[in-house]
């Protein structure tokens, strides 16, 4: 029975990607973000996604993030909204 | 040799990666390799739709799996006959822009031409494929390149443009992809074939109905269907040329064929006409798209931007022609798919040319052209002839089946828009042909004496002769595509139809 | 621009809602999806490709054509960065350090690279104290995280894994060497010749392989054609045409993954950077 | 109440990738800064990814790799049976769609830093004034 951790880690990706956009600093959204990635990962895992779901920790929650952390050291932090 | 059929997709996709290494060797190198590849692929194009209008339909499987399992590749008249012509058109326009390459990227034209032959990958993948998934994949190959490729142009705007196409392609391609989703759980299979046999027996579904709307909807904001189309215009016009001149007449009219490849051979004419009764709706939405394009085309300061609204209203034409819901309105679609992307590419090499020489194309520099470049302007002036509809050439012949078929559906607001839109067109060329012929060139007013010998001292520049070639080429080949449009009607479309 | 953004998300988001009521329920065994091809591939992939992990055995030979475009989207990417971001205009300032001391020359308005001893260091605008700590840890662990890339990629029939997740792991071992030291030890490494070589080489691989099969008189990327290349039981000659193919594609990432990193974080000038 | 509770968790993924897909298209048209934008970007692509994984899963399935499948092959007497194991093929489409949506993801980020380059913003608003101006 996966279904009770499936319906608390969907929960979580929520909250941290309505936090991911809403942070009003870049870099914080970068860490958000990788954390999404990461919960989303899980979820994968949980749902018997091994694959995908290894895909997505070493592209979505490991290079990406240092893309974009790599980007907003070249560009700024600031962000209005 | 029964490889034909992949060899189309592969002999760019190969030369891609050589010319790219060939750079390190020897720069000079890449251009050679790359018009071979892309020669290598119209010639295996031409001979596929030999052999399609001979024997029929042919199937090639991919990795040699049979084809719910694999990939597989599917090619029939419209396929064959739209690969003709997009390998063509990029074997074309590589002759053409050695130069203007050269001009414009100057130091990374090896780069320019590997990016350039994966965006041609992009299109003849997309048109042969038979498998909704891998259309994804080559869509997504088509749009990246494009970006990049439209980032490179205008130093200011094009990372703008590009930037906000990225947004709204990425929104297209993920509609799409999702209502591949959608019918995936329906059906449980990715192949065309096997989908449409699959879709046949499942009536009223809510989920089929989603996966409909997502698919469409995604290749609308793919094609620039009107109240979709905001990235179109900027992004074209801040490409660099070379580029702007193939992606221009190809891309939106391959998504044209996606659209008409979903209709007939996924869901069906049935589904769509039938049970859905959305045929009156779409053609509304076209007829919107022509007077929109066509409105918003005439408030333009340049000749580049200008096209771009044109192109706007074209694919008004074929979206509402292929949904008349009937015959006439449908091979007028199709015959307009060749015509408009002929007539488009000889638009855009006469402007690429133009820019090669003045390096503007705003409508207040055009000034005296008639004198200064006058065999690019007399190809400009049979294209927009052929766009406005003009009788021997192509335009003409496509837009009097569509106009047939939207009497046949009854559907006569969407015929009077198309006469419309011809007129609009008319009085927009009128316009930069006045501005191009009679005004002569700012400085003939400077001195008063020079008031008489100012046209005799007009200095012919010409573009490049490889420009020039290809233009005329084109040119010639929009009349003789307008002479022989009652031949594809009868070998290609027809047949295809029934 | 935030109502118009509401009410389309709004719409499309009832839209999608009126859609899922019929969909079949999560987990359901008996979905459509997974009775039509799944039940082909899980029983008959094993016999036909001897690769356990089902998802390698459609995804390089079943849908191998999909995979080889999604590879060329990669390389697309790391092309575009460098055609973007490039920027081959040389360094005129530079700036060195005297390691005892921690007196830093500035040299400006010179291209040449000036012939310092060992008691200088080569810094960026802005010197940054590394950390011994972190700089020994990252050095030791270098070499393990590339060779688990390496597994991943060689053991990708057996166990989750393949081409992407080895390359991109193997990329992100040489962004922790940029990160840890400097981005020019990691430019002085691996130069940038180098990855684009490697960048191309991969799909080269990928797409080669296919073609050999096609000279031999298969179909495109039919690696069963393959047989007489190499001395290997032809049962086997499947898999061993994935794991070329899987190759291939682990360049091809590796490459661009650090491509894109490099033109990012310096700008393209592939100097200073994280 | 047990009726309630298996509607919830035979439907909750696909509620909620929907939600995550509005999310994602939501900053994608309002959000002014382009960085966050493209965050918005990938979570509704990733909002589509959770939803193909979702179909692909089976309750009393197990993970797509054959268990005893190498070293002896006549060991054909235990037939796989298809429904102990989770529907492989949308996982293999999703690899494809994360590395297409990784390299949209970079290509964006590069261009965000070369129009940092030319205007020092990445806001919108401001980007537009900018362009007025000329």
């Amino acid at each position: 029975m996966h279904w009770p951790i499936d319906l608390i880690v969907l929960t979580f990706v929520i909250f941290t990607a309505i936090a991911a956009i809403s942070v009003k600093d870049l870099l914080g959204t970068a860490i958000l973000f990788g954390a999404y990635s990461f919960l989303m990962c899980l979820l994968w895992a949980v749902m018997g996604a091994v694959d995908v779901a290894f895909t997505e920790a070493s592209v979505g929650a490991g290079v990406s993030t240092v893309f974009f952390v790599a980007a907003v050291f070249r560009t700024s932090r600031r962000t209005k909204d | 040799m029964d490889n034909y059929p992949a060899l189309i997709v592969i002999a760019p996709l190969l030369g891609a990666f050589f010319a790219g290494l060939a750079a390190w060797i020897e720069k000079r190198l890449s251009y050679p390799i790359a018009l071979a590849a892309l020669g290598l692929s119209l010639f295996s194009a031409v001979n596929v739709l030999m052999q399609v209008i001979a024997s029929g339909t042919i199937q090639y499987r991919m990795a040699g799996w049979a084809p719910p399992m694999g990939i597989e590749y599917r090619i029939d008249l419209l396929n064959a006959m739209v690969l003709v012509l997009v390998s063509g058109i990029a074997f074309l326009n590589l002759i053409a822009s050695y130069k203007s390459v050269i001009q414009e990227t100057t130091d990374r034209a090896e780069s320019f031409y590997v990016i350039y032959l994966l965006f041609c990958v992009g299109l003849l993948g997309v048109v042969a494929t038979g498998d909704l998934f891998n259309l994804y994949v080559l869509i997504e190959i088509t749009s990246l390149t494009s970006y990049t490729l439209i980032a490179l142009g205008d130093r200011d705007r094009g990372p703008l443009a590009a930037l906000n196409y990225i947004f709204i392609g990425v929104i297209g391609a993920s509609f799409y992809l999702l209502g591949v989703g959608y019918l995936y759980i329906k059906t449980g299979s990715l192949n065309m074939m096997d989908v449409a046999n699959i879709l046949s027996g499942i009536q009223g579904s809510t989920t089929v109905l989603v996966a409909f709307f997502l698919c469409i909807i995604g290749v609308w904001i793919k094609m620039a269907l009107f109240p979709l189309h905001v990235w179109l215009p900027n992004g074209y016009t801040y490409a660099p040329v070379a580029f702007s001149r193939v992606v221009a007449p190809l891309m939106t009219k391959v998504m044209v064929y996606v659209m008409i490849r979903l209709m007939i051979s996924v869901f069906g004419y049935d589904y769509i006409f039938t049970e859905l009764n959305l045929g009156q709706a779409v053609v509304w939405l076209g007829t919107i798209a022509v007077l929109a394009g066509s409105i918003m085309a005439l408030s333009q300061k340049n000749l580049k931007k200008m096209l771009t609204y044109i192109i706007v209203a074209e694919i008004g034409y074929m979206v509402g022609g292929a949904w008349l819901a009937n015959e006439l309105g449908m091979t007028g679609a199709i015959l307009h798919i060749v015509n408009d992307a002929l007539m488009t590419f000889a638009l855009f090499l006469a402007v690429g040319n133009i820019a090669y020489k003045i390096k503007s194309t705003d409508l207040a520099n055009l000034k005296g052209l008639f004198g200064r470049m006058p065999w690019t302007m007399a190809g400009f002036v049979l294209a927009a002839f052929s766009i406005i509809g003009v009788p021997p050439t192509c335009g003409f012949f496509s837009k009097w089946y569509l106009v047939l078929g939207a009497f046949e559906a009854g559907a006569y607001h969407f015929a009077a828009a198309l006469i419309f839109s011809s007129l609009i067109c008319a009085v927009l060329f009128f316009k930069v042909f006045e501005i191009c012929f009679f005004e002569s060139r700012s400085n003939g007013h400077g001195d008063a004496h020079g008031h008489g010998d100012s046209h005799s001292t007009v200095i012919v520049e010409e573009a490049p002769i490889s420009m020039l070639v290809v233009s005329g080429l084109v040119s010639i080949s929009l009349i003789v595509a307008g002479l022989y449009s009652g031949t594809i009607v009868n070998t290609i479309i027809l047949p295809f139809l029934r | 621009m935030k109502l118009l953004g509401f009410i389309i998300v709004c719409l499309v988001g009832g839209f999608l809602l009126y859609g899922t009521g019929e969909l079949p329920d999560w987990g359901d065994p008996q979905s459509p999806a997974s009775l039509h091809l799944s039940n082909d591939y899980i029983e008959h992939a094993v016999d036909e490709t001897q690769v356990p992990n089902l998802v390698t055995a459609v995804l390089a030979d079943y849908r191998g054509f999909d995979t080889m475009f999604e590879t060329a989207v990669v390389f697309c990417a790391g092309l575009a960065c460098f055609l973007l971001l490039r920027d081959f205009r040389p360094r005129k300032d530079h700036y060195y350090r005297h390691v005892p001391t921690g007196v830093v020359l500035h040299l400006k308005d010179s291209s040449k690279h000036l012939a310092v001893g060992n008691e200088f260091e080569d810094m960026d605008k802005e010197w940054v104290p590394s950390d011994i700590v972190i700089k020994t840890v990252c050095r030791m662990l270098i070499p393990f995280i590339q060779i688990y890339a390496l597994y991943v990629v060689a053991h990708g029939d057996f166990s989750p894994g393949g081409g992407f997740q080895g390359g991109v792991i193997f990329g992100s071992s040489l962004i922790l060497l940029a990160i840890s030291y400097n981005l020019k030890t990691l430019v002085k490494r691996v130069s940038e010749k180098f990855l684009s070589i490697f960048a191309a080489l991969g799909v080269l691989i990928y797409v080669g392989i296919g073609a050999i099969a096609m000279l031999l008189g298969g179909n495109f990327l039919d690696y069963s054609k393959l047989a007489p290349l190499i001395p290997i039981d032809p049962g086997h000659i499947r898999a061993i045409g994935m794991l070329g193919v899987e190759i291939g594609v682990g360049i091809t990432v590796m490459a661009v993954m650090v491509i894109i990193y490099i033109n990012i974080v310096s700008e393209g000038r592939h100097e200073e950077g994280l | 109440m047990a009726d309630f509770l298996a509607l919830i968790v035979a439907k909750y993924n696909y509620w909620l990738y929907i939600i995550l897909m509005m999310i994602g298209l939501y900053a994608m048209i309002a959000k002014n800064n382009l960085i966050k934008k493209l965050v918005g970007m990938n979570i509704f692509q990733t909002a589509i990814i959770l939803f193909y994984v979702s179909i692909g899963y089976k309750t009393e399935g197990t993970i797509p790799i054959i268990q005893n499948a190498h070293g002896d092959h006549g060991s054909h007497g235990a037939v796989i049976q298809a429904a102990d194991y989770i529907n492989p093929l949308p996982h293999v489409l999703m690899l494809t769609a994360i590395v297409v949506s990784v390299a949209t993801f970079g290509v964006a980020m590069a261009l965000c830093v070369r129009i940092y380059q030319r205007y020092q913003t990445l806001e919108e608003d401001e980007l537009r004034m900018r362009l007025s101006e000329k």
